[in-house]
C-alpha cells in the first residue's frame, strides 16, 4: 500500500462523513433484524398504510408492517449480496489483471477478447436470465453479477500493473537478479492496490444499485423477506395514497451508494495528486499490447 | 538597464521595465527588477539555471503566465503599448500578429491528433484573416521557408510522425505565420540533438537577419546563447546579475556568477582535466536574502555583500553588473593573471 | 496486432466477441438443469414422452452441436419457440423490441447532450460554483438507481403536475408527438447515470487536455478561445468520454428493463422477468441475445467515432 | 592523457560485433549493426550518439536486458550475453555489471526510502546480514558524497543531483567491475553536471572499475572520458582517444557533431560547411551503403558501398571511404 494514502483520504471532510455513514450501515448489516424495533414480518391489519407516528417512525406498509423495521432487517441481504458480487469480481478480475504482467501477448489477446465479450452482456438482463437457470436465489445471481463486472477490475488492474511494470525501477530490480514474482510483489502490487480499491468502492456502489433493482423487480428474494428495493417496490403501488413513502428506502440506497462513491472519489483524488498515472477507464488496449512487445522477456 | 541612449534609432519591439513577478497567488516573489529591451533584427539571450526566473519573465512577456502567477509591478510594452494589464481578448490581437513563440519539446505544443499543416493553416488564418485556400498556399510557403523539404508531404502528417527538429521548424513556421516583429524562444533547442540544434539556431539567425525579426531567446546553456544572441541577460535566483553585449560578457565577465558559469560551461576541449564546479546550491525560489543573492556561493563575498540590496550598475556601453565588489575583484584577478604570466 | 483497417479490426475483435457472448448466452440456457420437456409436459409425462420432446427440441445432441445448430438458426432469424405458448421468440421480441430501442436511443442522445454540456461547462469553469454544483449533482445521480429516478419523475410530473403520462406506450410511427411524451420521462430516468459518467470523464479529460502545452501553443497563436476549446482540447478529450459511454450501454439497457416496470411499458424487461419466472429458456436466451447485440452495435458506433477522433490508423509513433 | 593509457592486457568488457534487433516479425528492426567495443579497468569510455543511434540499446545489451542476435558480450573473457535464466540470475546477483539509468527519478521507486533503494541489490544477493548491509549502504552513500541523514528520505524529497548520486550509490554498493551510466547528467545544470562527472572520475580510480558513459552531446563527456565511440544509426562510425577524435575528427559525422556543439570559444570547423548542399540521388537510395551518406556533404558514388571500420592508427578506427581526403575539401572561408 502506498504509504499514507489512506491517512490522506481520511483528512478529507467528505470522506470522513462518508465513512461514518458506512459504519452506521455496517452496524445495520451486522446486527440486522436483532436491532429492528419491531418484527419486520408482523402484519397489523388495523394499521395499513399509515404515516409516521410514535409507534411506527416511518409508518406502515400495505400489510400494516413497520417500515423502519423492514428496512433495518433488509440491510443484510441488500448489502451483503452486493459485497459478494464485488468480492467475486475482485478474484475473477483483479488477480488475472495483475498476473497479466507475467504472461505474453497470447494471454493478453485472449483475456481481452473474453473481457470484451463479457462486457457486452447487459448485467441486469443476464442476472434475470440467471434466475431462470438457477432458481430465484440471491447469492448465485450476485455471483453472476460479480462475473459480469469482473472485466472492469481486470482492465483497471492490468493497465495499472503493466504501466508500473515498465518503470525503470522495475528493470533496475530485475538487474539485481530479483525474481519477477518478487519484483512485482515489492514494486508493483502496492501501487496498483489504491486503484483497485477505487474500482472496488465504485463497483460496490453499482452492485448495491443492481441488488436494489433486482429486488425491486422481485427477483432473487422470496416474498415476505424484506429488502430495500422490495420495500420501495411495494410502496410504488400506493403512490396515490402515500406519495412520499418511497423516500425512506430510496434515501437508504442513495446514502450507502453515495458514501461509497464519495470515498472512491476521495481516494482517486489522493492517488492522482501523489504521483501514479491516472488510469483511464476502458482505455483502448492495443497500444498497451504494443508496449509489451517492446519489452522483451528476460 | 543602462541609461545610455540606444544605438538604434528604432523603438524597441519589447520593453520590460523593472518587472517583478509573483507566484503561488502572490505569496512568493520569484522575479524582481527585470529590465530588458529587444529591437527588430536583434537577439537577446536570457541565461540562468532552472528556477532563476528566465522562463517566468518570458511567459510574462507573452501574457501566458500560469494561474497563480502575476506581474506585480513594472511595465511590459510592445512597440510602445503597455500590455501588462491586458485581458485575454486584447492579448489575442497581439498573439500571432506581433509576437510568436516557440518552446522546448515542440511536439507537445502541437495538437497530437491534427495534421501539422492544418494547424499551420489555422494559425495563418487567425493571424492574417486569409481565406482557406490562400492560407493553405501560405502555409506551404512557410514550411518551405523554414527549411522543410517536401512541404506537401509534411503538411499532411500528424506531429507523432515528425522528428523533433522537424516539429520545431513547424512550430517556427506557425510562430512567424502572422509576420510578427518578435519571436520568443523558450529553451527552443534544448531537447534537440546537437546537429539539429545547430540547424535551428542557423534558421533563427537567418530569420532575424532577413526579416528583421527581434528574438528573445531563453536558454540555460551559455554556449547556445553565444551562437545566436548579440546581447545577454544573466539571471540568478530571480534577479538580473549582469547584462551586456555577448562578446564582452564572454570575453570579460564581471559578475562572479557569470564568471563561474563560464568556467563550468563546455569549453570545446575534451582532454581530461579537473572539472570546475560552483560550490553550494542556489537559494530556493523567493527566499528572502539581505544583500547579494549569490553571496553564499561567492569566493569574493564580503560583509558589505550580505547587508543591503545591491543595485545594477552601468559599467560601460550597455554593460550592467549587480555586484558590490566589482573593483576589488578586478584587482584580484589582474594580480592573479600577472602572477601566472610571471 | 496493429490495426490495419477497420474491417480487419471488425474481424479480429468483434467476431470473436459476438461468438463468445452468444456462446455464454446459449451455454447459460443449456447449463440449466431444468428439463424443459418435464416442465412443459407436467408431472404426468412418461420418460418416452420426455425423450420425444427432447428430440423435438434437439436436446439429445452433444452440447456443441446444439450450439452450432442454434447459432445457425439464429443467423436465419430463428430464435426458437416459447416452451409454454409456442409463439416464435422472434415474434414476441419483435413486438417489444421497439420500446427498448426507442428508450435506449433516446437515452443515449440525452446522455450525450446532458453529459457533454455538463462536462464541458465543469471543465471550463473548473473550481467555480458551477463546477462544484455539477460535481455534487453528479455524485447524487450516480448513487440513485434509474428506477428510483423514474419513481420520482412519476410522482412529480405525472401524479402531481399531470404534465406527462405515467404509463403506456405509443409507437413513433403511430403518433410521433405522443411517442415522445410517453418516452420522455423514462428516457430521462435512465439517461442520467450514463450522462453523469460522460460528464465526469469529459471533465477529467478536458481539464487534463486544457493543461497541455498545445493549448498554450494555440493561445499564443492568437486562436479564438472557442476554437481552442472545441477545435483542439475537446477533440482530444472526447475519446475517453465516448469510451465511457460505450461501456455504459449494458447498464443503460439494464436500467431500461427496470424502468419499464415503473412506467408500465410493454418492453423486453417484462418479457424477461416473466419468462425467467417460468423458466422459459428460449425466450430468456432470445432477450439476452438481442440486448447483447444492441450493446455490440452501440460499441461499434462508439468505435467508429473513436476512429474519427484519433490520428490516422497505422501512424508511426516515435 | 592518451587513449587506453591505463589499459591492462585483458579488457573488463568486450562487446564483439553484436547485432541487435527489436520488435517482432515483420516489424523487427536492426538497432545495432556489428558494434564492438572494449573497456579496461580504470578506464572511462564515452559512447556518443544522437536520437536513434542505438546508444541505449547498446547499454541494455551489455547489461543483458536485450539479447544480441549475432555476436557476444564478454565480461572478464566470459560470455554473459544470451545465457539461460538461472545463469543470468546468478550473473545479475554477482553485481559485476551495474547500470545507472537515464532518468534518476523514474529509476528509483518513489515509495522506497534511500536506504532501501541502495540496499536492494545486497538484499537480493542474500549473503549479508542486516547490520552488514546497513554498513555497506552508508559507506556507498559516503563514497558518492551523501550523508546518512538522507537514508530515510524518498526520491521526491531530494534534489536532482542527489538522486543521481543515490542511483550511483545503488550501483557501486555491489562493488561492480563495470559501471554503465546512461545519460548520467542530461537532466542536470552545468555545475551539477560537473559534480557528477567528477564523482565518476574519482570512482574509476578509487574502485578501479571500468566505466561507460553514454551521452548525446560532447559536454557530458568533457574532461573525464579517455576514449570515445561515435555511433550513428546503429553503427560505429569512429572511435579513438577523445582528444584525437574531437580535435581532429576523421569521420564527417563526427566533424559535424563537433562543429555543431554550442561553444563559447572559437572552433576549427564550421557546421555550415559540413552540411549537405546537394548530393547524387543514387547515394541517398543505396540501402547497403554508408549510413551517413544521405547527410554527408562529401558522399560520392563509392559511398553506395558500406565502408569498413578500419583501424587507421593503433586505437583509432573510422568507417569512411573518404576519411583521409574530406578535410582537404572542407575549406574555411574567413
Amino acid at each position: 500500500m502506498r504509504s499514507g494514502v489512506l491517512r490522506r483520504v481520511l483528512r478529507i471532510r467528505s470522506a470522513q462523513i462518508a465513512l461514518v455513514i458506512l459504519l452506521g450501515i455496517a452496524v445495520l448489516v451486522v446486527f440486522g433484524s436483532s436491532i429492528a424495533p419491531q418484527d419486520p414480518l408482523h402484519q397489523d391489519v388495523a394499521r395499513l398504510l399509515q404515516g409516521p407516528s410514535g409507534a411506527h417512525w416511518l409508518g406502515t406498509d400495505y400489510l400494516g408492517r413497520d417500515v423502519l423495521s423492514r428496512l433495518v432487517a433488509g440491510s443484510r441481504l441488500s448489502v451483503l449480496t452486493a459485497v459478494e458480487a464485488v468480492a467475486a469480481a475482485l478474484v475473477v478480475g483483479a488477480l488475472p489483471g495483475l498476473a497479466s504482467v507475467f504472461f505474453g501477448r497470447w494471454f493478453d489477446f485472449i483475456a481481452n477478447r473474453l473481457t470484451d465479450a463479457i462486457m457486452t452482456l447487459p448485467t441486469l438482463v443476464f442476472a434475470i436470465a440467471f434466475t431462470a437457470v438457477l432458481g430465484n436465489r440471491m447469492t448465485p445471481v450476485m455471483l453472476a453479477v460479480g462475473f459480469l463486472i469482473s472485466p472492469y477490475f481486470f482492465r483497471v488492474t492490468r493497465a495499472a500493473a503493466l504501466q508500473y511494470a515498465q518503470e525503470p525501477y522495475v528493470d533496475a530490480a530485475r538487474l539485481f537478479g530479483v525474481s519477477r514474482v518478487r519484483v512485482v510483489g515489492t514494486h508493483v502490487v502496492g501501487k496498483v492496490l489504491p486503484t483497485v480499491l477505487v474500482t472496488a468502492a465504485t463497483a460496490l456502489a453499482g452492485a448495491l444499485l443492481t441488488v436494489s433493482s433486482l429486488t425491486f423487480l422481485g427477483i432473487g428474494v422470496v416474498p415476505p423477506a424484506p429488502t430495500w428495493g422490495g420495500v420501495l417496490s411495494s410502496d410504488l403501488n400506493f403512490l396515490s395514497q402515500l406519495p412520499w413513502a418511497p423516500l425512506a428506502p430510496a434515501a437508504l440506497i442513495m446514502l450507502t451508494a453515495g458514501s461509497l462513491n464519495i470515498l472512491a472519489d476521495a481516494l482517486r483524488d489522493t492517488i492522482g495528486t501523489s504521483g501514479p498515472p491516472v488510469v483511464r477507464a476502458g482505455a483502448i488496449t492495443d497500444q498497451e499490447v504494443d508496449r509489451v512487445d517492446e519489452h522483451p522477456a528476460a | 538597464m543602462s541609461t545610455n541612449t540606444p544605438p538604434l534609432e528604432t523603438r524597441p519591439v519589447l520593453d520590460l521595465a523593472d518587472v517583478a513577478i509573483s507566484v503561488q497567488d502572490g505569496t512568493i516573489q520569484a522575479v524582481r527588477g527585470v529590465s530588458l529591451q529587444v529591437r527588430r533584427g536583434s537577439s537577446v539571450g536570457l541565461v540562468g539555471e532552472s528556477g532563476s526566473g528566465k522562463t517566468l519573465t518570458c511567459r510574462a512577456a507573452l501574457g501566458i503566465l500560469d494561474r497563480g502567477c502575476r506581474v506585480e509591478s513594472g511595465t511590459i510594452s510592445f512597440g510602445g503599448t503597455d500590455v501588462s494589464g491586458l485581458d485575454p481578448r486584447q492579448w489575442r490581437a497581439i498573439h500571432g500578429r506581433r509576437v510568436g513563440a516557440v518552446f522546448q519539446d515542440p511536439g507537445s505544443y502541437l495538437n497530437p491528433s491534427v495534421p501539422v499543416g492544418r494547424q499551420l493553416t489555422e494559425a495563418v488564418r487567425a493571424a492574417t484573416g486569409l481565406g482557406r485556400r490562400a492560407a493553405r498556399v501560405r502555409a506551404l510557403e512557410l514550411l518551405t521557408l523554414v527549411g522543410l523539404r517536401g512541404a506537401e508531404h509534411v503538411y499532411r502528417q500528424i506531429p507523432g510522425e515528425l522528428s523533433g527538429g522537424m516539429l520545431q521548424r513547424v512550430l517556427i513556421a506557425i510562430a512567424i505565420a502572422g509576420d510578427p516583429e518578435l519571436l520568443v524562444a523558450d529553451e527552443a533547442t534544448t531537447a534537440l540533438d546537437v546537429t539539429v540544434q545547430a540547424e535551428i539556431i542557423e534558421l533563427l539567425r537567418r530569420l532575424r537577419d532577413e526579416r528583421g525579426l527581434g528574438i528573445l531567446f531563453v536558454s540555460h546553456d551559455l554556449g547556445v546563447i553565444a551562437e545566436l544572441c548579440d546581447h545577454v541577460v544573466v539571471f540568478y535566483a530571480g534577479e538580473v546579475v549582469e547584462t551586456g553585449p555577448v562578446e564582452e560578457i564572454l570575453r570579460r565577465p564581471r559578475h562572479p556568477y557569470t564568471q563561474a558559469m563560464l568556467r563550468v560551461a563546455s569549453l570545446g576541449d575534451y582532454r581530461r582535466r579537473e572539472l570546475e564546479v560552483i560550490p553550494g546550491q542556489p537559494p530556493s525560489v523567493g527566499e528572502r536574502i539581505a544583500g547579494c543573492r549569490f553571496a553564499a556561493r561567492c569566493a569574493y563575498a564580503a560583509d558589505e555583500c550580505r547587508s543591503e540590496a545591491i543595485e545594477l550598475v552601468g559599467i560601460g556601453d550597455q554593460h550592467d553588473v549587480r555586484c558590490a565588489r566589482i573593483e576589488e575583484i578586478d584587482l584580484v584577478q589582474s594580480d592573479a593573471w600577472q602572477k601566472e604570466s610571471a | 496486432m496493429r490495426i490495419v483497417s477497420s474491417s480487419s479490426r471488425l474481424f479480429t475483435i468483434f467476431v470473436p466477441v459476438v461468438l463468445l457472448s452468444t456462446f455464454i448466452t446459449y451455454g447459460l440456457g443449456a447449463l440449466s438443469n431444468s428439463n424443459p420437456a418435464a416442465a412443459v409436459l407436467g408431472d404426468t409425462a412418461t420418460p418416452a414422452d420426455i425423450k420425444r420432446m427432447d428430440h423435438q427440441f434437439g436436446l439429445d445432441k452433444p452440447f456443441l452441436v446444439q450450439f452450432v445448430h442454434w447459432l445457425g438458426r439464429v443467423l436465419h432469424g430463428d430464435l426458437g419457440h416459447s416452451y409454454f405458448t409456442g409463439i416464435p421468440v422472434t415474434q414476441s421480441i419483435g413486438q417489444r423490441f421497439p420500446v427498448d430501442l426507442s428508450l435506449t436511443l433516446l437515452a443515449l442522445v440525452f446522455a450525450v447532450i446532458l453529459g457533454g454540456a455538463a462536462g464541458v461547462l465543469a471543465a471550463v469553469r473548473q473550481g467555480s460554483w458551477i463546477d462544484r454544483g455539477i460535481t455534487a449533482i453528479s455524485a447524487v445521480f450516480t448513487s440513485v438507481p434509474a428506477f428510483v429516478i423514474g419513481v420520482g419523475l412519476v410522482v412529480v410530473f405525472a401524479t402531481k403536475l399531470h404534465v406527462a403520462p405515467s404509463s403506456g406506450y405509443v409507437g413513433p410511427t403511430t403518433d410521433p408527438q405522443r411517442w415522445l411524451q410517453h418516452m420522455l420521462l423514462p428516457a430521462i430516468a435512465i439517461s442520467l447515470e450514463p450522462a453523469v459518467g460522460v460528464a465526469r470523464q469529459l471533465r477529467t479529460a478536458l481539464v487534463h487536455e486544457l493543461r497541455q502545452n498545445y493549448v498554450t501553443g494555440a493561445v499564443v497563436r492568437g486562436l479564438h478561445p472557442s476554437r481552442v476549446l472545441f477545435g483542439h482540447a475537446l477533440r482530444n478529450a472526447a475519446g475517453p468520454a465516448l469510451t465511457v459511454l460505450g461501456a455504459q450501454v449494458p447498464f443503460l439497457i439494464g436500467g431500461a428493463v427496470v424502468t419499464e416496470t415503473v412506467f408500465s411499458l410493454p418492453g423486453l424487461g417484462q418479457l424477461a422477468v416473466s419468462s425467467a419466472e417460468q423458466r422459459d429458456i428460449p425466450v430468456v436466451q432470445g432477450v439476452l441475445l438481442v440486448t447483447s447485440v444492441i450493446v455490440i452495435l452501440a460499441n461499434l458506433v462508439v468505435n467508429a467515432g473513436l476512429g474519427k477522433l484519433r490520428p490516422r490508423a497505422g501512424a508511426v509513433t516515435a | 592523457m592518451s587513449g587506453g593509457a591505463q589499459a591492462s592486457e585483458e579488457p573488463v568488457l568486450a562487446v564483439e560485433a553484436v547485432d541487435v534487433y527489436l520488435g517482432r516479425g515483420h516489424r523487427s528492426t536492426r538497432i545495432l549493426d556489428a558494434v564492438s567495443l572494449d573497456v579496461h579497468a580504470g578506464e572511462i569510455v564515452g559512447v556518443i550518439g544522437e536520437t536513434g543511434s542505438g546508444k541505449t540499446t547498446l547499454a541494455r545489451t551489455i547489461v543483458g536486458l536485450v539479447d544480441p542476435a549475432v555476436g557476444a558480450v564478454r565480461l572478464d573473457a566470459r560470455v554473459i550475453s544470451g545465457t539461460r535464466a538461472t545463469r543470468r540470475r546468478q550473473l545479475r546477483r554477482s553485481g559485476h555489471v551495474q547500470y545507472v539509468f537515464q532518468d534518476p527519478l523514474r529509476s528509483l521507486d518513489p515509495d522506497f526510502t534511500v536506504d532501501r533503494i541502495v540496499a536492494e541489490g545486497l538484499v537480493a544477493q542474500g549473503r549479508l546480514g542486516r547490520d552488514e548491509i546497513a554498513r555497506r549502504v552508508s559507506q556507498a552513500l559516503r563514497r558518492v558524497g551523501l550523508d546518512d541523514e538522507l537514508l530515510t528520505r524518498r526520491p521526491a524529497e531530494i534534489s536532482g543531483g542527489q538522486r543521481q548520486r543515490v542511483a550511483i550509490a545503488r550501483a557501486i554498493v555491489l562493488e561492480p567491475r563495470l559501471l554503465i551510466c546512461d545519460e548520467p547528467v542530461s537532466a542536470l545544470d552545468a555545475s551539477n553536471r560537473n559534480k557528477i562527472l567528477r564523482l565518476l572520475d574519482e570512482l574509476r580510480t578509487t574502485l578501479d572499475i571500468a566505466i561507460i558513459v553514454i551521452a548525446h552531446d560532447l559536454s557530458s563527456l568533457a574532461g573525464i572520458a579517455d576514449r570515445v565511440l561515435v555511433l550513428y544509426r546503429g553503427q560505429v562510425v569512429e572511435d579513438g582517444s577523445i582528444g584525437e577524435v574531437f580535435s581532429r575528427p576523421a569521420h564527417p559525422y563526427t566533424g559535424l557533431l563537433v562543429a555543431s556543439a554550442p561553444n563559447v570559444i572559437h572552433r576549427s570547423l564550421d557546421a555550415r560547411q559540413l552540411r549537405v548542399v546537394s548530393r547524387p540521388e543514387q547515394v541517398d537510395a543505396a540501402v547497403d551503403g554508408c549510413v551517413f551518406a544521405s547527410r554527408c556533404r562529401f558522399a560520392t558514388d563509392s559511398c553506395r558501398r558500406r565502408p569498413p571500420l578500419l583501424e587507421v592508427r593503433p586505437g583509432r578506427r573510422v568507417a569512411c571511404h573518404h576519411h583521409d581526403t574530406w578535410r582537404a575539401e572542407h575549406v574555411t572561408h574567413p
